[in-house]
C-alpha cells in the first residue's frame, strides 16, 4: 500500500504538471491515519497530501459528477469504483476521454468506522479494477470460487414473513438521513424523487411505510447500475445493511438479463435495454 | 378546491340493472371537491350531453367526470361536449362503470361498491388534472394503398377520383389479387374479370394513382398525416421504363415454371406476366426458373427485346414516400388444406381447392375452361365439402362467410358444363346478403344434392365394388342421423379464408393490432370498423376478417372516406397528453434517451438536461417512468394524477 | 447523599424508574447504542461508549404531529394533535450531552416566541446524567469547559464502579425521583469516596479541545474566504452530521395526508441539504455544498453566539464519528482562519 | 400557552383579480372568531402564513392597512402548491392564518420624515399597506411628504388598480405609475422604475426610500438613490426567504446571524451589506 | 364473510384496456376486487406506483400490457418486462409474498383471458389474505 501511495503521489504530480488533468480524485488524511478523507487536488504541489491505505474505502466515483463538463479530472479507483466510473460513462454524465483513470489493484481494504475487513460479504470480491488508463501496482490474481452473492444465501432461505421482519426492523432504524444516496456514486440525482412534493412519492417523516417506499424506490433506481461499492451501507450511521438488498437486486438482474453492471463502457444498463427473446418466465 | 360535476349514465339498464346509481351518485356528491352529482338513463345523448353543458354553465364546474361506459367508446364524445361549455377538453374523467363494472360484476352490492370506488379514484384523479394545449400539424394531402386486390384497387380509385394522389403497392407483380383468378362471382355470375380488369386499367390509367407492383411496404415512420413510408420494390430484371409489353421475351423464353395464378394447373415462363389481362403488361423475370440466371447461360430475352429492356444487373430499390394516411388492403390467404389430411388433398388427386376449380372453369385458364380432372376425364359426381378449416375449434372458429355462396356457384357451374351429379355437403346453408337466399333456392330446382353434415374424411379405400376407383367421403346426414359413404370422382374442398401469411410483419410495420385470428383489428367492431388504434392508419377488405367482393368494395369507399376526412384538411390536431421535461430537476441520466422509441427525448449537453421534441412524443409515458427524479411530465397521466388516482381506487 | 445499586439490579432500577415517567435509555440497535423509549426493563444497557444519535429526539422528536385534518366535501376539519408532555426520565445522559438541553432551552424556550413542544416536555425531564469512564478521540468537549463527569443540567449524575451504578441527585427532582426506589442502598462512607474519586477521574479525562476565544468573529472574518470550497471538497452533503448532532434543531413542517386524513408535521431538516433553502420560484441562495457546510459551521460557532450567547456544539464527537467521509467539525474549526 | 403553530381560522371574504393574468389576486380574509381577531396586530411591513391543511403553509405579505378594520389582506401570486391552491379558492371558503410575522417598516423611524415609496410589479405589497397606512386621516400627519413610484411591465400587470387611481388624485402626495411598455390604451407613464426614479427625482433631504421589487429592478434603483443621497441607512426594503416556522425556530431563513423571519424582512440597506448574501 | 381483496389493476390502453371492454361486451362475469387504472402503455408504470399501491394497502396488484411483440408503441412492454420482473424481485426480497403481484400480457382480443385472469388472481391474494406489511400504518391517519 505504501508503495500505491507512493505511484499514487507521482501519478498526481505528473499529471497536474502537464495539466493532463486539471483535477485529481484521490484519498488524504483526515483526523488521524486509521480515519482518511476523499482527496481533490488541483495543484501538484498538493500531491503530498495524498494517502493510501487500508481505510481508503471511498469510491472516488462519487465525485465525478461534480465538475463541469468537460473537466480533464484523474481519478483513483479500486475495483468497484472502477464499475462505477463504467457506468457514469455509459449514462454519458463523463466523458471516457475526459478521464484518466487511476487503477489500484488492491485487496484487505477494511471499513474505518468498524475496523472490520471489507469482503465479498459487503462488496464485490474482484480485486482488480475493470477500466483503467494507468495502473498504479501489479495485477493481483482474483479470489477463485467467491460469489459476491453466497452472502445472500440465508436471507433468501427466509420465508417472505421471517425477510419482512428482518428488513422491517433493519429500516425502522432508517432516520432519512440520505447518508446512503449520498455517498452512492450513482445517486448523481441533483433532486430525489424522495424530495418532491409533486407528487409526494413518500412521506418526508419516517415510517415503515415511508422508509420502505424510500428505500425499495432507490433499490429499484439502482437495479442494474448497483456495482456493490458497499459505500451506501459504510456510510450508513444507523448500519442498515443496504449492500444486502443491492446484492440481490444485481443478483436477480444478472440472471434475468444476463449481464452484470458496469463491466464494459460500450454496454447499456440492462433497464435502459430490452431483448426481444427476454423470458417471460421473468415475471414468475 | 375544484369544481367537479359527477354524471352517472343509467346506460338504460345497462348499468341501472346491476349498479345502484342513485347510491353512487349520493356517494359521489359527498366527496371533496365535487359540487355536483346527477345521474341520467343516457348521458350520451342530446338531452343527456345537455345535461353537462348546462351544469358545467350553472354550477361553474371546471371539471367533468362521467361514468359511463367504456372510455374507448364515449371519451371523444364527451370531451367535445366540455369543449363546447369553455372547458379544456382533458377536463374531462370517464369513469368506466358498464364494461368494468356492471357488465360483469353479478352481486349488486358488489357492482356499486366498484362503481364507487372507481368514481372516488377518478375525483382524486380528476382533482389534479390540467388542461392542455391543442397542438396542429400540418397534413401531407397523400395517400398510401397496401394491396391492390378489388378491396386496394377500389379504395385508390375513390381517392384518386376525389383528387388525391395515391400510392398504390402490391406485392405481386399484377393487381388484381384474388378476384382477378375468379371466373364467375356469385350471385349474379357476372365474369369477374368483366367488372374487375376495367377497374385494373383505371388504376393503370389514373394520373393520381402510382402503381408500385411487386413491391412491399419496409418501414413506417412518423404519424398521422405525416407518415414517412419506405418501400422495397423488388428486382424485375425488366426495365418497366424500356419495355413496351411486346410479350416476344415471353415466347421465346425455354424457362418453365407452374403458373401461380393457374394454382400450379398450368405452366407458365421465367420471364412472363401473370394472366393475360395482367396490370401492368410488362414481364418480370423469375430468378428460380430463368435458366440464364440457374445456369450462367442463356439470355435470349435480352437478344430478342429491341427495346433493350432486360437488365439481369438490376438491384431491389428503395422508394421513400411521404403520406398523410393509410389504407391496408392486405386480403386474405386460402387455408392450406394439405394440412387437412383427412380430406385427401395432395394424396388424391380428385381433390381440389376453390380457387383451383376457380381456374379450372376460367376460359384463359389451365383446361380453357372445361371442368376436367387432372387425368383429363369429365367428372360425373361430384362432392363440394364446407367448411373445411372453418367453423372447426381446431382450426379456425369463424365462419369464412363466403365458401357457402361459392359453393353453390360451383355446383351451378358444374352443372352447366358437366352431367355430373353434384352435391353439397354443408353444416348449414349461410346465405345472408342480398340475392343471396334466392341463389340457394334456384339452386335447389338444380338437381344438386345437399347432405346436411360436415365432411368427415375423404379415402380412396373402397368397401364396396361401387366404390372402386372412386373417392369416397364419409359424412353423417344430420337430418337423417345417417352415416354416409358418398362415392364421387371428384372433391372440392370450400377451406378457410384465412390472414395472409407474414401479416405479423405488417403488423409491426403499420402498428396495427391482431385479432387471435391474426386479422386487424378495427377500432371498435360496430362503430369504428376501418379505423386503427393507429390513427391514420385504415383497414378495409379480408384483412379484417373473411368477407364477399360486395362488403370488400363498400369497406373500400369507406375507407377512402375516412381516409380523406385527414388527407383533405390542412391542419391536424394531435393529441397534447404528450410528455416533456422539467429541467431543473432533470439529472442528466439520459435514459429516456434511449428508451424512447422515437426519438422524442435528445440531451442538451449545456443545460445537463432532457428536452422532449413533442412533435415526436406520442404519449406513451415509457421516457416518465424511465425517469428517476420524476423530471418528465407525462401529460395527462402525470406521476400526480396517476398517484391520486391509486389513492382514491384504494381508498374504500 | 449517594444511592447505590449493584450491577445485576440494574433491571430493577430501570422498572423502578419507569414507574415514575415515561423512561428514555440506550438500547443496543445495529451496532450501536440509541436512546429508545423504553418497554422491557431487560432492553435497557449502560455498557457503551456514547449513542449514535443524540438524546435531543426525547424533547424534539424527529416527527412531531402539529395539527391533525380531515378534508371532507364541507371543508377541512382540524384540531390541534395534543402535546405530548407527560414526565419524562432520561438516563445514562452523557455530561456533554446534558450541556445540549442548556443551549436548545436558549432558542426553544427563552428566546422570542416560546415552542410549546419543547418547553412542555422540558418542565417534565428529569435527566439522570452519565459519568464518561474514558474518552473517545474524536471527542472534544473539554473545549466548552464540560468535562467527563459534570453533574451540571442534570438531576442526578449517575457513575460506574465496579460492581455497582452509584448516584447522587443535585436537584429536588432527582432527590425524589430516587425516594420513589426504596431498593436503592444507601451509599456508605465508602461508596462517597469511591464517587468523588471516579468524579474527579472523570474530571480529569482529557480530550481534544479548542480556542474558542472571539471564535464567532473569526468565523465572521473569513466568511468569503475559499477555505470553505476546500474544507467541503469532500463532504458528500448528507444529513448525518445534522441528525445525529445534539444541537443541531432545523426542521421542516410539511402537512402529510393519506386518504383525506393527514397531519402537519413538525420534521427534523437539514441544512446540509440542497433543497433547505430552495425557494418556490427555483431561486436558491446556497447552491454550493462550500456554503451549506459554512452555513453549518457558522451557525453554531458564530450565529448562535451572536443570538444566545453560547457555541451550540457540546463536543460530543457524533458527527465527525458518522461522517462518511470523516469530516472532523473541530479540524474545520480549527483550520478555519 | 398560545401555539404559535396552530394557525386561526379566516374567511376568504373576497377576491379581488389584480392582473390581467390573473396569475396575482388578492384574498380579503375575514377573521370567524373575534379574540383572533383582536390578537392579530399588525404594522405594515409584517407577513403571515397562509395556511390550507393538506397543502401546507405560505408566508406571504400583508397587504391591508392596520387602519383597515374587520379584515386583513393579501395579495398572491400563483407560484407552488399552497398559493396555487389558494388561486382555485372560492369567497366563502376557510383557510388559516399564522401571524402576524416579522419586524415591520419601522414607523418610529418613519415618523417626522419624507417617504418615498418605490415598487415594482407583485412585491408592492407591504407598500401598499404602508401607503394606505400613512394615508390615514389619523395618521397623515406624523409623516412628511409622500412620493410613490409604482411600475409593471404591462399596464395590465399593475395591481390595485382602483387605489392607483385614487393616489393620483390626492394631494397630500405625489404617484407615479409607470409601465415597461404600454398598450393602445394605455395613457400614463412609460418607462422602467429606475428610469422614472431619476426624472421624478425626489429629495433626500430628511427621507426615507422604501424600495420592493424584483431583483432587477431594485439593482438599478439603487444607484439612482444613492446619487441622489440617500444613505444606506435610509433605504428600506423587504426580503424574500423560504420559510416555515416564521419565528426563528426552523433554521431556514438563517442569513448570517439574523432570521429573516423574525429579525426581517424589512432590513435597511446598512443592515443587509452586515449580512452575508444568502438570500 | 371471508377476505375480500381489494387489488388494484393497471392496464394498457390499447390491449388489457381493451381486452377488459371486450370481457365487458361478451358479459364475462368475474370478480369485483380489480380496481382497474388505464395508462397508455404498460411502460408508463414507474416500479413506485406499485411499491405506492402497496402502502396505499393494495392486497394485490394485476398490470396488463400487450403481448410482447404487439405494444402499441412498438417496444414499450419489452422495457416494461424488465422492470416489472425487477420490481417483483425487489417486493419478493423484502418479504411481501411474490403472489401479490402478477403482470399478464392480455390482447385486445382476449376479453376471456382478462376475466380468467381476474378470477385466478382474486382467489390467489384472497388466499393469501389481507396485505399489511407495506400498508401505511393507520397512525398516519392521525
Amino acid at each position: 500500500m505504501i508503495q500505491i501511495e507512493k505511484r499514487l503521489r507521482e501519478e498526481a504530480k505528473r499529471l497536474l504538471e502537464t495539466k493532463e488533468a486539471a483535477v485529481v480524485l484521490a484519498f488524504g488524511r483526515g483526523f488521524d491515519e486509521e480515519h482518511p478523507m476523499p482527496l481533490i487536488l488541483r495543484k501538484p504541489s498538493d500531491a503530498e497530501k495524498i494517502v493510501f491505505n487500508e481505510y481508503c474505502t471511498f469510491n472516488m466515483a462519487r465525485h465525478l459528477t461534480e465538475f463541469p463538463p468537460g473537466t480533464k479530472i484523474a481519478v483513483a479507483v479500486k475495483a468497484a469504483d472502477s464499475r462505477a466510473v463504467t457506468v457514469l460513462i455509459q449514462e454519458g454524465k463523463v466523458k471516457r476521454e475526459d478521464l484518466i483513470i487511476l487503477g489500484i489493484p488492491v485487496a484487505g481494504m477494511k471499513d474505518f468506522r468498524s475496523g472490520t475487513a471489507i469482503d465479498a460479504t459487503t462488496t464485490g470480491p474482484a480485486v482488480n479494477p475493470v477500466l483503467y488508463d494507468i495502473l498504479l501496482a501489479d495485477l493481483l490474481p482474483e479470489p477463485k470460487d467467491v460469489s459476491p452473492y453466497d452472502v445472500l444465501a440465508e436471507i433468501e432461505a427466509m420465508s417472505p414473513d421471517d425477510r419482512w421482519g428482518f428488513w422491517s426492523a433493519e429500516f425502522s432504524r432508517c432516520i432519512r438521513c440520505y447518508a446512503c444516496r449520498k455517498a452512492c456514486p450513482l445517486c448523481y440525482c441533483e433532486t430525489c424523487f424522495v424530495d418532491q412534493a409533486k407528487p409526494r412519492w413518500s412521506e418526508k417523516s419516517p415510517s415503515a411505510s415511508s422508509n420502505m417506499m424510500f428505500h425499495l424506490t432507490r433499490f429499484y433506481h439502482l437495479a442494474g447500475r448497483c456495482i456493490d461499492c458497499g459505500s451506501c451501507s459504510r456510510a450508513c450511521p444507523m448500519d442498515i445493511p443496504l449492500y444486502l438488498f443491492h446484492k440481490k437486486v444485481s443478483k436477480e438482474c444478472e440472471e434475468m438479463f444476463d449481464q452484470a453492471a458496469g463491466m464494459c463502457v460500450d454496454a447499456k444498463p440492462v433497464m435502459v435495454d430490452f431483448k426481444v427473446e427476454d423470458s417471460d418466465d421473468i415475471l414468475l | 378546491m375544484s369544481r367537479i360535476g359527477v354524471f352517472v349514465c343509467h346506460c338504460g339498464l345497462n348499468i341501472a340493472r346491476t349498479v345502484r346509481v342513485d347510491e353512487v351518485v349520493e356517494f359521489a356528491r359527498k366527496l371533496p371537491g365535487v359540487v355536483l352529482a346527477e345521474d341520467y338513463k343516457f348521458v350520451c345523448s342530446t338531452p343527456g350531453q345537455e345535461l353537462i353543458q348546462e351544469s358545467i354553465e350553472k354550477h361553474r364546474l371546471d371539471r367533468v367526470i362521467v361514468a359511463a361506459c367504456s372510455p374507448l367508446m364515449h371519451e371523444k364524445t364527451f370531451r367535445k361536449v366540455i369543449e363546447k361549455s369553455g372547458l379544456n377538453q382533458y377536463m374531462l374523467t370517464i369513469v368506466n362503470i358498464r364494461e368494468q363494472c356492471s357488465w360483469v360484476i353479478e352481486d349488486e352490492d358488489k357492482a356499486t361498491e366498484k362503481a364507487k370506488a372507481m368514481v372516488n379514484g377518478a375525483v382524486y384523479r380528476a382533482r389534479l388534472l390540467a388542461p392542455l394545449a391543442a397542438r396542429f400539424i400540418d397534413v401531407n394531402h397523400d395517400a398510401l394503398v397496401v394491396g391492390a386486390g378489388i378491396t386496394g384497387i377500389q379504395a385508390a380509385l375513390e381517392l384518386a377520383n376525389a383528387g388525391r394522389k395515391v400510392y398504390l403497392v402490391e406485392k405481386g407483380s399484377t393487381i388484381g389479387g384474388h378476384m382477378a383468378q375468379f371466373d364467375k362471382t356469385f350471385p349474379t355470375l357476372d365474369c369477374s374479370a368483366c367488372i374487375l380488369t376495367p377497374k385494373m386499367d383505371a388504376v393503370l390509367q389514373h394520373p393520381n394513382i402510382e402503381l408500385l407492383t411487386y413491391s412491399e411496404v419496409s418501414e413506417v415512420q412518423g404519424f398521422v398525416g405525416n407518415f414517412n413510408v419506405k418501400v422495397r420494390q423488388k428486382a424485375r430484371y425488366v426495365d418497366h421504363e424500356k419495355c413496351n409489353g411486346c410479350m416476344a421475351c415471353m415466347e421465346k423464353c425455354p424457362g418453365k415454371a407452374s403458373s401461380e395464378f393457374d394454382e400450379l394447373l398450368s405452366t407458365r415462363k421465367a420471364i412472363y406476366i401473370p394472366f393475360p389481362q395482367a396490370v401492368p403488361q410488362k414481364p418480370i423475370i423469375d430468378r428460380e426458373s430463368c435458366t440464364y440466371f440457374l445456369k450462367g447461360k442463356c439470355r435470349l430475352c435480352e437478344k430478342i427485346c429491341q427495346q433493350g429492356a432486360i437488365d439481369y444487373e438490376q438491384q431491389d430499390s428503395e422508394i421513400s414516400l411521404q403520406v398523410g394516411a393509410i389504407i391496408l388492403a392486405t386480403g386474405y390467404d386460402l387455408m392450406n388444406t394439405e394440412a387437412l389430411k383427412q380430406f385427401g388433398y395432395g394424396s388424391y388427386p380428385g381433390v381440389y381447392h376453390a380457387l383451383e376449380i376457380e381456374r379450372l372453369f376460367n376460359s384463359t385458364g389451365p383446361t380453357d375452361g372445361k371442368a376436367v380432372m387432372r387425368d383429363g376425364r369429365e367428372p360425373a359426381s361430384i362432392a363440394i365439402l364446407h367448411c373445411i378449416g372453418s367453423r372447426d375449434k381446431n382450426y379456425n372458429e369463424y365462419c369464412s362467410r363466403v365458401c357457402c355462396m361459392y359453393a353453390l356457384k360451383f355446383a351451378h357451374l358444374f352443372k352447366e358444363k358437366t352431367s355430373a351429379d353434384v352435391y353439397q355437403l354443408y353444416i348449414d346453408m349461410r346465405c345472408f346478403g342480398k340475392n343471396y337466399e334466392e341463389f340457394y333456392h334456384r339452386l335447389l330446382e338444380e338437381d344438386v344434392k345437399f347432405i346436411r353434415g360436415k365432411a368427415a374424411r375423404v379415402t380412396d379405400r373402397a368397401l364396396s365394388p361401387e366404390e372402386e376407383g372412386k373417392l369416397i367421403v364419409e359424412v353423417e346426414d344430420t337430418l337423417s342421423n345417417k352415416f354416409m359413404r358418398l362415392p364421387v370422382d371428384m372433391v372440392v374442398l370450400a377451406p378457410a379464408m384465412q390472414a395472409r401469411r407474414g401479416v405479423e410483419d405488417l403488423s409491426r410495420i403499420f402498428n396495427v393490432s391482431l385479432d387471435k385470428n391474426r386479422f386487424f383489428i378495427e377500432r371498435h367492431p360496430k362503430l369504428d370498423p376501418l379505423a386503427t388504434h393507429t390513427d391514420g392508419v385504415f383497414i378495409a377488405g379480408a384483412c379484417q376478417g373473411p368477407k364477399d367482393i360486395p362488403d370488400c368494395v363498400a369497406q373500400a369507399i369507406g375507407a377512402a372516406a375516412e381516409a380523406i376526412t385527414i388527407i383533405g384538411k390542412d391542419k391536424l390536431e394531435l393529441e397534447a397528453a404528450t410528455a416533456f421535461v422539467n429541467q431543473q430537476i432533470c439529472c442528466g441520466c439520459q435514459n429516456c434517451v434511449q428508451v424512447c422509441p422515437y426519438d422524442a427525448p435528445g440531451y442538451l449537453a449545456d443545460k445537463g438536461a432532457s428536452e422532449i421534441n413533442e412533435a415526436l412524443c406520442k404519449g406513451c409515458g415509457l421516457c416518465a417512468a424511465s425517469c428517476p427524479t420524476g423530471a418528465i411530465t407525462a401529460r395527462h397521466f402525470a406521476n400526480d394524477q396517476f398517484m391520486a388516482e391509486l389513492e382514491g381506487l384504494m381508498q374504500y | 447523599m449517594i444511592t447505590k445499586i449493584g450491577r445485576e439490579k440494574l433491571q430493577e432500577f430501570v422498572a423502578g424508574l419507569m414507574k415514575s415517567g415515561r423512561l428514555f435509555a440506550p438500547v443496543k440497535e445495529g451496532k450501536g447504542t440509541n436512546f429508545k423509549l423504553i418497554t422491557d426493563p431487560q432492553s435497557v444497557t449502560l455498557d457503551f461508549y456514547n449513542t449514535i444519535q443524540s438524546p435531543k429526539a426525547v424533547l424534539f422528536p424527529q416527527s412531531e404531529d402539529l395539527v391533525n385534518y380531515n378534508i371532507s366535501h364541507d371543508g377541512i376539519a382540524s384540531e390541534p394533535a395534543p402535546i405530548d408532555d407527560g414526565s419524562r426520565i432520561i438516563l445514562g445522559v452523557r455530561p456533554c450531552d446534558v450541556q445540549s438541553f442548556e443551549i436548545m432551552d436558549r432558542l426553544f424556550n427563552g428566546s422570542g416566541i416560546v415552542d410549546p413542544y419543547w418547553s412542555a416536555r422540558r418542565s417534565n425531564l428529569t435527566i439522570i446524567a452519565y459519568a464518561f469512564d474514558r474518552a473517545d478521540p474524536v471527542d472534544f468537549y473539554n473545549a466548552f469547559g464540560i468535562t467527563g463527569s459534570d453533574e451540571q443540567g442534570s438531576d442526578i449524575l449517575m457513575v460506574r464502579d465496579t460492581n455497582s451504578f452509584l448516584f447522587k441527585a443535585f436537584t429536588d427532582k432527582g432527590t425524589k425521583l430516587l425516594e420513589t426506589m426504596p431498593f436503592l442502598e444507601k451509599g456508605t462512607a465508602d461508596d462517597e469516596k469511591r464517587m468523588t474519586e471516579i468524579v474527579d477521574k472523570g474530571r480529569d479525562i482529557a480530550t481534544r479541545t479548542l480556542d474558542t476565544a472571539e471564535i464567532h468573529k473569526r468565523l465572521a472574518g473569513i466568511f468569503d474566504s475559499p477555505y470553505w470550497e476546500e474544507a467541503a471538497a469532500a463532504c458528500l452533503n448528507c444529513g448525518v452530521c445534522t441528525y445525529v448532532c445534539p444541537t443541531c434543531h432545523c426542521f421542516d413542517i410539511q402537512d402529510e395526508t393519506l386518504f383525506g386524513e393527514g397531519s402537519r408535521r413538525k420534521i427534523w431538516d437539514s441544512c446540509m441539504f440542497s433543497d433547505f433553502t430552495l425557494h418556490a420560484s427555483g431561486h436558491n441562495p446556497r447552491t454550493k455544498k462550500s456554503q451549506r457546510l459554512r452555513q453549518r459551521i457558522n451557525h453554531k460557532f458564530s450565529y448562535y453566539v451572536e443570538n444566545f450567547g453560547i457555541i451550540s456544539c457540546v463536543g460530543c464527537g457524533r458527527c465527525t464519528r458518522s461522517c462518511p467521509v470523516n469530516i472532523d467539525i473541530l479540524t474545520v474549526v480549527e483550520e478555519a482562519r | 400557552m398560545e401555539n404559535p403553530y396552530i394557525p386561526m381560522p379566516v374567511t376568504v371574504d373576497k377576491i379581488f383579480i389584480e392582473v390581467d393574468t390573473k396569475e396575482i389576486k388578492t384574498f380579503r380574509l375575514a377573521f370567524v372568531n373575534k379574540t383572533d381577531e383582536e390578537r392579530f396586530n399588525y404594522r405594515p411591513g409584517q407577513f403571515a402564513e397562509l395556511s390550507i391543511y393538506g397543502k401546507g403553509e405560505s408566508p406571504i405579505g400583508i397587504a391591508s392597512s392596520p387602519t383597515d378594520k374587520g379584515y386583513v389582506e393579501f395579495t398572491v401570486q400563483k407560484a407552488g402548491i399552497v398559493t396555487s391552491e389558494l388561486h382555485d379558492l372560492e369567497e366563502g371558503a376557510q383557510i388559516g392564518l399564522r401571524g402576524p410575522l416579522g419586524n415591520s417598516w419601522p414607523l418610529e423611524f418613519l415618523e417626522g420624515k419624507n417617504i418615498v415609496i418605490v415598487g415594482g410589479g407583485f412585491a408592492f405589497t407591504t407598500l401598499r399597506s404602508l401607503a394606505n397606512f400613512m394615508l390615514n386621516d389619523e395618521q397623515r400627519s406624523r409623516f412628511g411628504k409622500i412620493v410613490m413610484i409604482y411600475g409593471a411591465r404591462t399596464p395590465g400587470l399593475l395591481c390595485y388598480k382602483p387605489e392607483l387611481k385614487a393616489w393620483e388624485d390626492r394631494s397630500d402626495m405625489e404617484t407615479f405609475v409607470t409601465v415597461d411598455k404600454g398598450d393602445n390604451n394605455w395613457k400614463g407613464r412609460e418607462g422602467f422604475v429606475p428610469t422614472v426614479c431619476k426624472q421624478v427625482a425626489p429629495s433626500s433631504e430628511n427621507a426615507v426610500a422604501v424600495i420592493c421589487g424584483p431583483p432587477v429592478m431594485i439593482r438599478f434603483t439603487l444607484p439612482v438613490f444613492f446619487e441622489l443621497g440617500f444613505s444606506k441607512e435610509n433605504i428600506l426594503t423587504s426580503l424574500e426567504m423560504k420559510m416555515k416556522c416564521g419565528f426563528g425556530k426552523c433554521g431556514r431563513c438563517n442569513v448570517g446571524h439574523k432570521y429573516v423571519c423574525k429579525d426581517g424582512p424589512v432590513f435597511s440597506l446598512a443592515e443587509l451589506e452586515n449580512l452575508s448574501r444568502e438570500y | 364473510m371471508s377476505f375480500d381483496p381489494k387489488i388494484l389493476g393497471i392496464a394498457c390502453n390499447w390491449c388489457t384496456y381493451t381486452g377488459a371492454d371486450l370481457a365487458g361486451t361478451t358479459r364475462l362475469h368475474y370478480p369485483h376486487n380489480v380496481r382497474v387504472a388505464r395508462v397508455m402503455c404498460s411502460s408508463r408504470i414507474n416500479p413506485a406506483f406499485i411499491f405506492r399501491a402497496f402502502v396505499l394497502g393494495a392486497d394485490g396488484v394485476l398490470v396488463g400490457g400487450c403481448h410482447p411483440g404487439d405494444c402499441h408503441y412498438s417496444t414499450g412492454n419489452l422495457y416494461a418486462r424488465r422492470r416489472l420482473a425487477v420490481t417483483k424481485k425487489i417486493l419478493e426480497f423484502a418479504g411481501l409474498e411474490p403472489e401479490r403481484f402478477r403482470v399478464a400480457w392480455i390482447s385486445a382480443s382476449e376479453g376471456n383471458i382478462f376475466a380468467e385472469t381476474v378470477r385466478e388472481f382474486t382467489e390467489q391474494v384472497r388466499n393469501l389474505g389481507p396485505q399489511t406489511k407495506l400498508a401505511a400504518q393507520k397512525r398516519m391517519l392521525a
